[in-house]
């Protein structure tokens, strides 16, 4: 039997039994993500040779989240409802030569996790932050969220949603990330070409990716991926196209000091006997 | 008060027209709990996802619109507790649900409720912790409830163990925090939030509904009013009503004053808090008994588990011959010591069966160590128990 | 002709697969399995260029081609 | 109507089937049309589609103490996880209401009334898989027409599914109901 490429870096098995399948809803955004960020992952792995050690996985709560639990075979963390940021900040204090990838949906990241957000870009930390927006709340049982269109009805705006959405990407720009992107789930190898070079990035990579909810829209997975592409536009072509397309591209791409780099500085104005290069 | 700022006070039941009619439903304990937040006059949600919790805040969502209400998904639950506190001083009741790992993260907003004598309502579907720890039935939050915020000063909380309590202890929720200004929290758990069960719901005019106690109702001018003094449980203007009111969470005087910081004073203000509640345990908490006369061995119990702890006394009576007790806590705080010593004897065994490993069971010991030779647990840990697993213990124990 | 592998113990029914293959080598089968999913299966894998977009594309990494040269 | 103490149902499938749908509708009916004491009680995987789902449905004339069920009467399986999960719990001699085409494997069937009804292909002929609640209800209330009326389950279905479809639930419940049939399978 032939198995899926990625799956030598997913843990189906571990010693005390099964961990697969992964618990997404059939035809869900989340698990093309993992294997959009998996192909991601290895590219930098092989082309960098950079060591599968040095990689770091950290998640929240929600859908998004349940990328990481325990079916990587990489370091990892599934942890606090939209805390991923103030955690990896952490991780890269203890060592700045972590690859972090964030996976994060649109609640986690743009409603409770939305301060953290902002000031993991005006750091420039860096992290290499994946944003799953499907525009529910999909674990919860398909609420409303920061970036759910207003009117559309969800199980808590009943009666259409009154509340603008955010735009995420522009969001990270303002604060500071140096480098956002927004795909959709329908466009794998621009996806992949992003995240490798957010990974390569120095410094906070936001790259948000449109992403079906097949469940909470009642429509099929198939018709949406159809539908996300028919309903973007790439930026490199706006002039020609009209309103009414979500844009999507590279929006910014920006050489900035990344915190840890900056910090190096302060260290190394003291002589340490190791420190010393 | 100006024209639009009445018309704006929602704390008024304005739409009755949509309250449910008396009668007999069929409803899930989510459901029952909105459907007493509005009978009680609340007209103001605000809430954050989290299972299992979510189906209260649904249903808010689209319930309070109809009465003239107005409901709002927060960014989060710190968001949604502080909301609270702005509801409430601006005139309304005020209602959230969430569970364990929101209910730590309200606990700041709580802190500063009970400082500032806030009245306001929390809704805790409990969940087994720690950390993320599992969605289903749990009790682990019971001391959190007590001892989550920080600082001294006590809570009400209250603990349903069915649909129609989830509808009357709402109810009795909002009139406790509007009686005793107060922050209450409903201790419910994710069996009676999901269950759906006959509802009796009796027309709204026979309800008893308490309001807070105003200033303008005790002839006390602007001038006079102390916002934390005049009594025990002080009257409270409302912002918008002309009283300039000076809301403060640092130790204070009875007018909000902090300049007069002395250990003597910050002494008063918070023994002050501490009494308000604990002093009146007897008149708030609430027990309720079965099969007590001259029991030996003795259940205690509150919540969901209450209905599996009755149905295993039962059937040890009848069927396994022993005399066995019932107690359930309907209030968990303050915790009615007094009571508890009042209506128990001397026992061999004192059986507390709750969903942690043992919490309730403190304070439990802490009041009838002298009456009882031993009080055992019985934990379960992310599901109710079932009648066989404490029969079990019962006839492990006392055979 | 290439070779489709479904590993049917992850496999969701979602059938994205199906709808992206360029070559339409894959259709949904008629059988429902034990969890209620109906799987993809071969329609015409003489037509499969083993361009790996099933594979990209999957949520739950349970498709894969056997390449067979000659 | 003979009287009852803990009549316990059990509906188990996967997301999707109307397994909370039937548990709600079973309660409704007991409660608020036939007078006794209903719980009914749902719980669900934390995926909602294609997860396992079961939904219980307690009834008593008496009070109802402790909500879940001990041991089932009844026990309506509509895939095979679900069989295979819940089959323990039923009682010897229990109602076992299944749909052949989607369970393959089922052991011991002698130890229960075992009735068959293929709920899924019917909802697909009356109209789609969304009427596979009624159509199981229509299976189930000829084996427990001792303790509740037929215009009590109708008038249940009608108040829980859109009024447009009202008339094809009715119409599944029916033809559920004519295609139940007592399994005398060796």
């Amino acid at each position: 039997m032939k198995k899926h490429p990625m799956l030598k870096y997913l843990k189906e098995e571990g010693p005390l039994g099964q961990r697969m399948p992964l618990i997404m809803c059939p035809g869900c955004g989340a698990g093309q993500v993992l294997n959009y960020t998996l192909h991601a992952v290895e590219r930098v792995m092989n082309e960098d040779k950079i060591g599968k050690e040095n990689f770091l996985f950290i998640s929240g709560v929600g859908c998004s989240a349940r990328l990481t639990s325990h079916y990587l075979n990489f370091d990892s963390a599934w942890t606090i409802h939209g805390r991923t940021l103030a955690i990896a900040t952490g991780s890269l204090l203890a060592n700045p030569a972590f690859k972090i990838i964030v996976f994060t949906g649109d609640g986690d990241t743009g409603s409770i996790g939305g301060n953290h957000f902002i000031h993991a870009c005006r750091r420039n930390i860096d992290v290499t932050i994946v944003c799953i927006n499907n525009g529910v709340y999909g674990m919860t049982g398909g609420q409303v969220a920061p970036t759910t269109p207003v009117g559309a009805i969800t199980t808590t705006t009943p009666y259409g949603n009154i509340e603008e959405a955010f735009d995420l990407c522009k969001l990270a720009e303002t604060a500071g990330a140096s480098f956002v992107a927004r795909w959709t789930t329908a466009h794998p190898h621009q996806v992949i070409k992003s995240i490798t070079k957010g990974l390569r990035k120095k410094g906070t990579a936001f790259i948000e990716i449109l992403s079906q909810c097949p469940v909470h829209s009642k429509s099929s997975p198939v018709a949406m991926l159809r539908e996300l592409k028919e309903n973007t536009i790439q930026i490199s072509k706006k002039k020609e196209s009209g309103e009414g397309k979500t844009l999507i591209g590279e929006f910014c791409d920006l050489d900035k000091p990344e915190w840890n780099e900056s910090y190096q500085k302060l260290i190394d104005q003291f002589d340490h006997e190791e420190g010393k290069s | 008060m100006s024209k639009e700022m009445k018309a704006h006070n929602t704390n008024k039941r304005l739409h009755n027209v949509h309250l449910l009619k008396a009668g007999e439903y069929y409803l899930q304990g989510s459901q029952a709990c909105i459907e007493g937040a509005i009978m009680a006059g609340c007209r103001v949600y605000g809430g954050y996802p989290i299972t299992p919790a979510s189906e209260i805040m649904e249903y808010a969502s689209r319930r309070l619109p109809q009465v003239g209400g107005r409901f709002i998904q927060m960014e989060d639950e710190i968001a949604s507790a502080s909301l609270l506190i702005g509801a409430s001083w601006g005139g309304a009741k005020a209602l959230t649900a969430t569970s364990s790992p929101g209910f730590s993260l309200m606990q700041e907003a709580i802190s500063i409720a009970i400082m500032s004598e806030t009245p306001m309502v929390i809704i805790d579907v409990q969940r087994p912790g720690p950390g993320q720890g599992y969605i289903t039935a749990s009790q682990e939050d019971v001391m959190q409830a007590r001892w989550g915020h920080h600082g001294e000063g006590s809570i009400i909380a209250l603990a349903p163990s069915s649909v129609q309590e989830m509808f009357d202890m709402t109810i009795e929720a909002f009139n406790l925090s509007e009686q005793w200004r107060t922050p209450v929290l409903v201790m419910a758990e994710e069996p009676v939030a999901h269950m759906r069960e006959r509802l009796l719901i009796p027309p709204w005019n026979e309800i008893e509904i308490i309001e807070r106690k105003k200033p303008q109702d005790l002839g006390i001018m602007p001038e006079d009013y102390l916002p934390w003094g005049h009594d025990i449980v002080a009257p409270m203007a409302n912002w918008g009503e002309g009283y300039s009111v000076n809301f403060v969470g640092l130790v204070h005087l009875e007018d909000g004053n902090i300049t007069k910081y002395s250990p003597q004073m910050h002494y008063d203000c918070i023994e002050r808090l501490l009494r308000k509640i604990e002093g009146n345990v007897n008149e708030i908490a609430r027990i309720e008994t079965e099969f007590l006369e001259g029991c030996k061995n003795l259940v205690i119990c509150y919540g969901c588990v209450a209905r599996t702890a009755l149905e295993a006394v039962i059937e040890a009576r009848q069927e396994g011959g022993l005399d066995v007790g019932y107690v359930r806590l309907t209030t968990l705080w303050p915790f009615p010591h007094e009571k508890l010593r009042d209506i128990v004897g001397n026992v061999n065994t004192i059986f507390v069966p709750e969903m942690n490993l043992g919490m309730m069971k403190h304070p439990i010991t802490e009041a009838l160590r002298d009456r009882s030779e031993k009080i055992v647990s019985i934990p379960s840990l992310g599901v109710l128990h079932s009648p066989e697993y404490i029969l079990s213990k019962i006839y492990e124990e006392i055979r | 002709m290439n070779k489709l592998w479904i590993d049917e113990r992850y496999c969701k029914g979602c059938l994205i697969c199906v709808d992206v293959c360029p070559t339409k080598a894959i259709k949904a089968s008629k059988e429902i399995n034990d969890w209620g999913y109906i799987l993809p299966t071969e329609h015409d894998m003489n037509s499969c260029k083993a361009c790996g977009l099933c594979e990209l594309m999957c949520p739950d990494f349970a498709i894969a081609i056997e390449e067979v040269n000659g | 109507m003979s009287r009852i103490n803990r009549y316990e149902i059990r509906i188990a499938g996967f997301g999707g089937q109307g397994v909370v749908t039937i548990g709600k509708i079973l309660g409704e009916a007991f409660t608020l049309y036939e007078g006794k004491n209903s719980v009914n009680t749902q719980s669900y995987g934390p995926e909602s589609r294609g997860g396992a789902c079961k939904s219980e449905v307690v009834v008593s004339d008496g009070e109802i103490r402790y909500p879940n069920v001990r041991k089932a009467d009844v026990l309506i399986a509509l895939s095979q996880v679900a069989l295979d999960a819940y089959m323990a719990d039923l009682k010897e001699g229990g109602i076992l209401l299944l749909d052949p085409h989607s369970i393959k494997h089922m052991p011991d069937r002698h130890r229960y009334q075992v009735y068959e009804v293929p709920t899924m292909e019917i909802a697909y002929d009356v109209g789609g898989v969304r009427f596979q609640n009624s159509v199981a209800l229509g299976a189930l209330y000829p084996l427990i027409a001792d303790i509740i009326n037929e215009s009590s389950l109708l008038r249940a279905i009608s108040e829980n599914v859109p009024a447009e479809t009202v008339e094809i639930n009715i119409e599944a419940f029916k033809r559920g109901m004519s295609h139940v049939k007592r399994d005398e399978g060796t």
